[in-house]
C-alpha cells in the first residue's frame, strides 16, 4: 500500500536527517501534502506526484509525511518543504508565514468546494434548502473535524454563524472536535453528537464505499461552494534549485492532463479532471473568514 | 523418657532441621542451622542463647515459616509451617506472636496502629481497614501500652520514638495478639535492666483465657534474665545445639565455652 | 462554568454501544497483512530509534537536575533550625527557583514544544528526539528529586553526620536504596516515549504513533488493533527488561548487561537517524529562534480576557481532579494485586490475579488518550465527564503501573513481618505497605493530576473546554503570544501541583 | 575546681541544653532534654545510663549537630555544631565518629562499602565514587571487620547479616574512621558478653597515630560494661542529669533509683 511506498523511496520516514542533507546537497524537491483525509491514500498518491514531478523536472524529489496541519505550516516556514498541497485556511496560513511564497495551481474541484452537515435519525433534524436552514441546529451537540480544516471546521463555522448559530455559545455545550473527516462520521453515528459537518469528498466516497449506515445518518445541508485546496511553493526554490524553477513546477502542474494512463491514475488519485491556475486572490474570502473567526492572526 | 503415646503434641519439634542460605556466604558453605533437633512442650519457657551469628534468629524465623528449611521437617503447634497451605499457615500465624529483632514497625503509622496490627490476623479486611481511618479496641491498645510503660505515646507517630520505646510498641503488639506461642528475638535489648525484667515477666504471663501458660522461645544475650525467667536454656553455636539444660543447671563454664571467641581471628 | 456533574439532561449515550462493543469486537481481526506488518515493523524501529535517544537524554539529565532539586541537596542535613536567618532564606529561595524554574519545560506539552522545536531547527531527527527530551527530562528531574527525598532518611543522615559531603552521601546512602525506583522510572520512561503519539508524526519521521493516529483517524479499526497490540508487547517486554533488572538483587551482569544493551541501542539509533547536531549552532536556526522569541512574546490574553483564562483553568482543574481521584483510588488498588514478589504465601490465584492484572494495567496504558475519549464518546455524551473517563482510564493503566513496582520495590520487612503473624494480604497491605509507600503513591497521583492538566488531545474530541483545548486552538491559528500566556498559566498549575505535592509529602515524613 | 584558664578545651561542653521535639508530646510537653550541663575531658570515657526514653539518645544527637538545640549552647571539640558554617560543621564531623541506636546501614550495599563510608568524611568526592565501583583501602576495612570478628563478611549485602553481624558492620565503620570523639548509642546492644566485652574495649582503645586516648561518649544499659570499662557515669532521667559518678563510685542503690519505673502506670 502507499505507506509501504513511503519507506522505500525517502529510505524511511526516520533516516530523514542524513539523507535529507545529502539530497538537498543534490537539490531535492521536498513535497508534502496536509494530513487530510484518509492519510495513508495520502502517501500514495504523494509518491505519485513524485514521481511525476521528478521525471517532469529531472529532480530528486522527496516526499515528506507531516501529521499535524500546524506543524507542516511551521516546516513550510522554515523552508524545510518546498511544494505542500495545503486546504484553504492551511495554505493562506502558510503564506502569512511566509512571505513570497506563491500560489501554484489548484484542482478543478478546488474553485468549487463544498462541505455537507450530516445529522443522526434521532435528532429529528429535516434537510433544509439554505444556509438561513441552519439556524435548526442551535441547541444540537456538534462536533467539527479536524481544528485547521477549512471543509470540516472554517467553513461550517462560517455557514453556522451566516445563519445566526454561534458555535461557541448556541449548541448543545462545547463543539466537539472530532480529529477527522472520519471520526466526524463515526461520531455522529453513534449518537454521541446530533449533527457533524465535513469534507464534501469524504463523505461522497464513504457513502459509496457503503462503510457508513445512511438510515441513522444523514446529510442534511450541503453548503455552497468555496475555493479550498491549492499548492503553494516555497519563496527559496528558485535559489537553491535554480532560476525560474518555480516557473517550471508551476507548468507541470498545469500540465498534468491525464494525457497518459499514469497522469490519469494520479489526477484520480486528487479526484479531480484537471489542475488549472491559481491565483492568492482566489482565497482572498477564506482569509477574511479566518480572519473573522479568529483563526487567522 | 515418656511415652510417646500419653505425652502431648509438643508446642515447637523440630528434627535434623538445616538452613543454608543462598549464595556465596561468609562461611564456606557453612548452613546457617545444621540438622537442629529440637522439641519444646507447652508452656515451657526457652531462652535461646548463643554467640552473634549463631542461628538464633534464623531457628525464630523457622518456627514462624519465613525461613525455608533447605531439608528436616518443623511442626508448630501442630503444623508444619514449610507445608502448609497458604490457610493453614495463616491460621497457625495468628497463634502465633513474634517479636523480630528488627522490630519491623511500620515507622510512619501511629502507634495505636502498630499495636492494633497484632489483631490483623482476627480481623477482617474492613475491620483492619476501618480501623485505620478509626482506630477501633482503642483501650486494649492503651492496657497493653500502660502494660510496658508507654501508655502516654499511643498517638505519636512510631519512628519518633526512643528506641526502647518502639521495642516496648512492638512487645505491646504481641501482648494484644494474646497469642499461643511467643517467639521474641532479643525483645529487651534496648531496655534497661529494670524495664526489661518487667517486660519479661509480662511475655511468660499466663494466657488471660483458659489455655495453659503461654509457650515461650526467645533469644537473649542476657543470661541472668534468662534464668530469671525461663524453665530452660538452649544454647546455639555455629548453627548447632551445643547446650540443652534446666535453666538453674547452667554454669559459668558452660556460659563461657558457648560464647568463646572463634579462630577466625 | 457548568457544574457538569450535575448537569440536567442525560449523561448515558446508549446508541453509542454497538459501535463501542463493534470496536472492540475489532480485536478478534486486527489487520494481519503482510504488507501493514512491513509498516509496522519499518515503524517500531523508527519509534525506538526515538525513544532510545529522547529515554536516555531525558534520563541522564533528570538524573543531574532531580540531585540538584532535590530538598535533600538543599537542606543537606545540616540542622537548619540553627542556621542564619539568612543562610536560611537562601536555601529556601534557591530551592524554590530551582524548582519552580523546571516547571517551564514541564508544564508544555510534548507537540507544543515539537511545533517550538520545529520552527527552530526545521526538520530533523533532532526535533524529534529533543520533543522527548527536555519535557521527559523535565518530568523525569522533578519525579527523580521526589523519589531522593523519599529515600534520604536514616543511613543519609548518618554519613552527613561523619562528615560525609552531600554527594558522596548521596552515592553510599541513598542511591543504592533509590536505585530500584529511579531505574523502575526509567524504564517507564521509555515506555511513554514509545506511545509518545503526536511528536514524531509532527516532525515528518514516522513511527507507531503516526501510523496509529492515521488508522485511527480513518477508523480502521483493524489496523487500530495491531498497533495496539504491537504497542502492548513493545510495553510487555520493557515491563520484563526492567523488572528483570531490579530484582536481580545485586546480580551485576544483569545491570552490566543493560548498561552495554542500552549502549548498543544508542548507537544504532544515531545511526539509524543521523541527526544533524551541526543545526543546534547554525545561523539560521539563531536567526529563527530570535523570530520565535519575537513571537512568543509579549504573551497575550485568549479571546475573552482574564475570564476566559480563569474559567478555563477551572474547567482544567475539574476535569483532571475528577480524572486524577479516580484514576488514583483505582491504581492503588491495581498496586495491591498487581505487585510482584509478595514472597512467602503467595498462592497461585494470587500469582495469576497479580499477572491479570499487570496486563490489564498495560493494555489501558496502550490506548492513547484519543482512542479512550472516542471510546468514552460512544458510552457517554459529550463533555467533560467522557473527558474525565478517558484521562481516567488513560492514567489508571499509568497509575497502576508506578504504584506497584512502588511496592514491588518497597522495603518488605515490615509488611512481611505482618504476614508472618497471621495478617491477610489486603490487611498487612493497609497497616504495612501503604503508610511507607503512601508519599511515593501521593506524589505520583499528584503528578499525574499535573500531567491531565495539559493533556490537550481528548479534551477537544469530547466537547470540553479548559487550557489544554485553549492551547491547541492557540496552537493552530498560531497565536503564539496567546499560547505563551497560556503556557504561564498551565505553569502556574503545574508548580501549584509541585508545591502541593511536596507540602503534603513533607508532612508525611 | 580547676582553675579555667589552664583547664584544657573540653571535649565536650554542654550549658543549660534544652531539647523540646515539636508535636504533642506524650509527657505533656515535658522536653526531651530539660537544661542539660555536662563537660567532658578529651580522653575521658563517659558512660550514658538512664531508662529508656529519659534522653540519651538525644544528646548524642547533639553532639554531632543532628540535633538542633532548643535553647542552651552546646561546644564539641571546640566548635558549637548549631552555630558552625557548613564547612566548619563538616570539618567537625569527620572528627566524631557517631554508632547509632538504629545503625542506619545501607542494607542493599555490602559490607565493604558500608566500613569504607567511615572514610567519606576525608575522601573526596571521586574517590567516594571510585570506591563505589571499586571498593578501596580493602584491606583496612577488612582488619576493622576482623578485629570485630566478621571478616569473613566482607562482600556479602549488608542486610543480609544477623543483627549482632551488622551492629559490628557500624562498628567497624567508626574503626576505619578513627575519629577524636565517638559518640555510640547502645553499640552493643545486639552483642553477647563476650563480644561486647571484647567491641568497648576496641572503642576505648588508643588512637593509633599520636593523639591521646579517644574521648568516648557512650549510652549503655549495662552496667557492668560501663563500670568496666569507662572512667565515668552520667545517668539521664526524664531529660535531666541525676548521677554524675566516677564509675567506681556508682552503687546498687544509684542504679535503682535511676531505673525506677516512672508513677505512670
Ligand atoms: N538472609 C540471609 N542471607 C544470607 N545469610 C544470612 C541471612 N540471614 C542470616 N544469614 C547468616 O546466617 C547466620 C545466622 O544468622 P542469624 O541471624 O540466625 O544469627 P543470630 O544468631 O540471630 O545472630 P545475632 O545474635 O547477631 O542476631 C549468620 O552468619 C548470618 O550472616
Ligand atoms: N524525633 C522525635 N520527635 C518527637 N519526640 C521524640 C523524637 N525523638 C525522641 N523523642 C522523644 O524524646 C524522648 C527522649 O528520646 P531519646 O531517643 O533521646 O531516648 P533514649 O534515652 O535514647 O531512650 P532509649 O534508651 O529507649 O533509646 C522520648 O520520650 C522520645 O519519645
Ligand atoms: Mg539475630
Ligand atoms: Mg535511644
Amino acid at each position: 500500500s502507499g505507506c509501504g511506498d513511503t519507506s522505500d523511496s525517502s529510505d524511511s520516514p526516520g533516516a530523514g536527517g542524513a539523507a535529507a542533507a545529502e539530497e538537498q546537497e543534490a537539490g531535492a524537491l521536498r513535497i508534502s501534502a496536509i494530513p487530510d483525509t484518509d492519510p495513508s491514500d495520502l502517501a500514495e498518491r504523494e509518491e505519485a506526484m513524485g514521481a511525476y514531478l521528478a521525471a517532469e523536472l529531472g529532480v530528486e524529489v522527496e516526499y515528506v509525511p507531516v501529521s499535524d496541519y500546524a506543524a507542516s505550516v511551521s516546516l513550510f516556514g522554515t523552508g524545510d518543504l518546498d511544494l505542500v498541497f495545503y486546504g484553504g485556511l492551511t495554505g493562506v496560513q502558510a503564506r502569512l508565514r511566509t512571505e513570497g511564497a506563491a500560489v501554484l495551481a489548484q484542482r478543478d474541484i478546488d474553485e468549487r468546494f463544498r462541505s455537507v452537515f450530516i445529522a443522526h435519525r434521532d435528532a429529528g433534524l429535516e434537510p433544509v434548502e439554505d444556509v438561513a436552514g441552519l439556524a435548526e441546529l442551535a441547541d444540537t451537540r456538534f462536533t467539527f473535524g479536524s481544528e485547521s480544516s477549512t471543509s470540516g471546521r472554517l467553513m461550517p463555522s462560517y455557514f453556522l454563524d451566516q445563519a445566526g448559530v454561534d458555535p461557541a455559545a448556541d449548541l448543545d455545550g462545547e463543539p466537539g472536535f472530532s480529529g477527522s473527516h472520519d471520526l466526524t462520521i463515526d461520531l455522529v453515528e453513534s449518537g454521541s453528537y446530533e449533527v457533524g459537518a465535513l469534507n464534501e469528498q469524504v463523505w461522497r466516497s464513504r457513502t459509496e464505499a457503503g462503510t457508513v449506515d445512511t438510515e441513522t445518518v444523514r446529510e442534511i445541508f450541503t453548503t455552497p461552494e468555496y475555493a479550498d485546496y491549492h499548492w503553494i511553493g516555497s519563496p527559496a526554490m528558485d535559489e537553491r534549485l535554480g532560476e525560474g524553477f518555480t516557473a517550471d513546477l508551476r507548468q507541470a502542474l498545469l500540465d498534468l492532463d491525464g494525457s497518459d494512463p499514469e497522469e490519469a491514475a494520479l489526477l484520480e488519485a486528487y479526484g479531480a479532471e484537471a489542475i488549472i491556475p491559481a491565483e492568492a486572490s482566489d482565497h482572498a474570502r477564506i482569509e477574511e473568514i479566518g480572519r473573522t473567526l479568529g483563526l487567522i492572526r | 523418657m515418656p511415652d510417646p503415646r500419653t505425652e502431648p503434641t509438643p508446642a515447637v519439634s523440630l528434627q535434623g532441621l538445616t538452613v543454608a542460605y543462598g549464595g556465596h556466604g561468609a562461611h564456606g558453605g557453612r548452613p546457617a542451622l545444621d540438622g537442629i533437633t529440637l522439641r519444646i512442650q507447652p508452656g515451657e519457657r526457652v531462652a535461646l542463647v548463643g554467640p552473634s551469628g549463631a542461628g538464633k534468629s534464623t531457628l525464630l524465623g523457622l518456627c514462624n515459616g519465613t525461613v525455608t528449611p533447605t531439608s528436616g521437617r518443623a511442626q508448630v503447634l501442630g503444623t508444619d509451617p514449610a507445608r502448609a497451605s497458604s490457610r493453614g499457615l495463616r491460621a497457625l500465624r495468628s497463634r502465633i506472636g513474634s517479636v523480630h529483632q528488627h522490630l519491623n514497625l511500620v515507622g510512619p503509622l501511629r502507634v495505636v496502629h502498630n499495636v492494633n496490627a497484632g489483631h490483623l490476623g482476627s480481623w477482617g479486611r474492613w475491620r483492619a481497614l476501618r480501623s485505620l481511618v478509626r482506630p477501633l479496641q482503642v483501650d486494649e491498645a492503651r492496657g497493653a501500652l500502660a502494660r510496658v510503660g508507654i501508655a502516654g505515646h499511643l498517638h505519636q507517630r512510631t519512628d519518633r520514638l526512643s528506641g526502647g520505646e518502639q521495642q516496648r510498641v512492638a512487645l505491646a503488639r504481641v501482648l494484644v495478639q494474646d497469642p499461643d506461642l511467643v517467639l521474641a528475638d532479643e525483645p529487651v535489648s534496648s531496655l534497661d535492666p529494670t524495664r526489661a525484667d518487667e517486660v519479661m515477666g509480662l511475655l511468660c504471663g499466663v494466657l488471660s483465657r483458659d489455655r495453659p501458660r503461654r509457650t515461650l522461645l526467645v533469644s537473649l544475650h542476657d543470661f541472668d534474665l534468662a534464668v530469671r525467667h525461663c524453665d530452660r536454656v538452649v544454647g546455639l553455636r555455629q548453627g548447632r545445639v551445643v547446650l540443652d539444660l534446666p535453666a538453674a543447671d547452667v554454669d559459668q563454664q558452660a556460659r563461657e565455652r558457648l560464647y568463646e571467641l572463634e579462630s577466625e581471628r | 462554568m457548568s457544574s457538569w456533574l450535575a448537569e440536567d439532561g442525560p449523561l448515558v449515550n446508549t446508541r453509542g454501544w454497538p459501535m463501542f462493543v463493534e470496536f472492540f469486537a475489532a480485536t478478534l481481526t486486527p489487520d494481519l497483512s503482510a504488507d501493514f506488518l512491513a509498516r509496522i515493523a519499518e515503524a517500531t524501529l523508527t519509534t525506538l530509534s526515538f525513544a532510545v535517544l529522547g529515554t536516555i537524554l531525558a534520563v541522564a539529565g533528570g538524573l543531574v537536575v532531580g540531585v540538584l532539586i532535590s530538598e535533600t541537596w538543599w537542606a543537606a542535613g545540616s540542622p537548619s533550625r540553627g542556621r542564619s536567618l539568612a543562610s536560611r532564606t537562601a536555601r529556601q529561595a534557591g530551592w524554590l527557583v530551582a524548582r519552580l524554574s523546571l516547571a517551564l519545560p514541564r508544564g508544555i506539552h510534548e507537540a507544543v514544544w515539537a511545533l517550538l522545536l520545529l520552527s527552530v531547527l526545521g526538520r530533523d531527527p533532532l526535533v524529534g528526539v529533543l520533543a522527548i527530551a527536555i519535557p521527559f527530562g523535565a518530568i523525569t528531574a522533578k519525579v527523580y528529586a521526589e523519589i531522593i527525598d523519599e529515600s534520604a532518611s536514616g543511613p543519609f543522615e548518618a554519613l552527613r553526620a561523619s562528615g560525609a559531603r552531600r554527594g558522596p552521601a548521596l552515592l553510599y546512602a541513598v542511591a543504592p536504596i533509590a536505585l530500584p525506583d529511579l531505574s523502575s522510572y526509567a524504564f517507564y520512561r521509555f515506555e511513554c516515549a514509545v506511545r509518545s503519539a503526536v511528536i514524531l508524526g509532527m516532525v515528518g519521521a514516522g513511527g507507531l504513533g503516526f501510523e496509529l493516529v492515521l488508522s485511527f483517524s480513518g477508523s480502521r479499526h483493524g489496523e487500530v488493533w495491531t498497533l495496539i497490540f504491537t504497542m502492548v508487547l513493545l510495553g510487555a517486554v520493557v515491563d520484563r527488561w526492567g523488572s528483570g533488572l531490579r530484582r536481580a538483587g545485586g546480580r551485576r551482569w544483569r545491570t552490566g548487561g543493560t548498561v552495554l544493551i542500552t549502549a548498543a541501542l544508542a548507537i544504532a539509533a544515531l545511526a539509524h537517524l543521523g541527526p544533524d547536531l551541526s543545526r543546534l549552532f547554525s545561523d539560521r536556526t539563531a536567526g529563527l529562534f530570535v523570530g520565535l522569541v519575537d513571537d512568543l512574546l509579549p504573551p497575550a490574553l485568549p479571546d475573552g480576557g482574564w475570564s476566559r483564562l480563569l474559567e478555563d483553568s477551572l474547567e482544567t482543574l475539574q476535569m483532571s481532579l475528577v480524572a486524577g481521584s479516580i484514576a488514583g483510588v483505582a491504581a492503588v488498588g491495581a498496586a495491591f494485586v498487581a505487585a510482584r514478589g509478595r514472597g512467602t504465601g503467595a498462592s497461585p490465584v494470587r500469582r495469576i490475579a497479580g499477572t491479570a492484572a499487570r496486563w490489564l494495567l498495560l493494555f489501558t496504558r496502550s490506548l492513547p488518550p484519543p482512542v479512550w475519549a472516542l471510546l468514552a464518546l460512544f458510552l457517554f455524551l459529550p463533555g467533560p465527564l467522557p473527558g474525565a473517563l478517558a484521562l481516567a482510564a488513560y492514567n489508571f493503566g499509568i497509575l497502576g503501573r508506578l504504584c506497584a513496582e512502588v511496592v514491588e520495590n518497597l522495603d518488605r520487612r515490615s509488611h512481611d513481618h505482618l504476614i508472618a503473624a497471621g495478617a491477610p494480604p489486603f490487611s498487612a497491605f493497609a497497616y504495612g505497605t501503604l503508610p511507607q509507600a503512601g508519599g511515593r503513591f501521593l506524589s505520583y497521583g499528584l503528578y499525574r493530576w499535573e500531567v491531565a492538566l495539559r493533556e490537550t488531545v481528548v479534551v477537544g474530541v469530547v466537547g470540553a473546554g479548559g487550557l489544554g483545548r485553549l492551547l491547541e486552538d492557540q496552537r493552530v491559528t498560531f497565536d503564539y503570544g496567546g499560547m505563551t500566556g497560556t503556557i504561564l498559566a498551565l505553569v502556574v498549575l503545574s508548580a501549584l501541583v509541585d508545591l502541593i505535592s511536596n507540602a503534603v509529602r513533607r508532612t508525611l515524613r
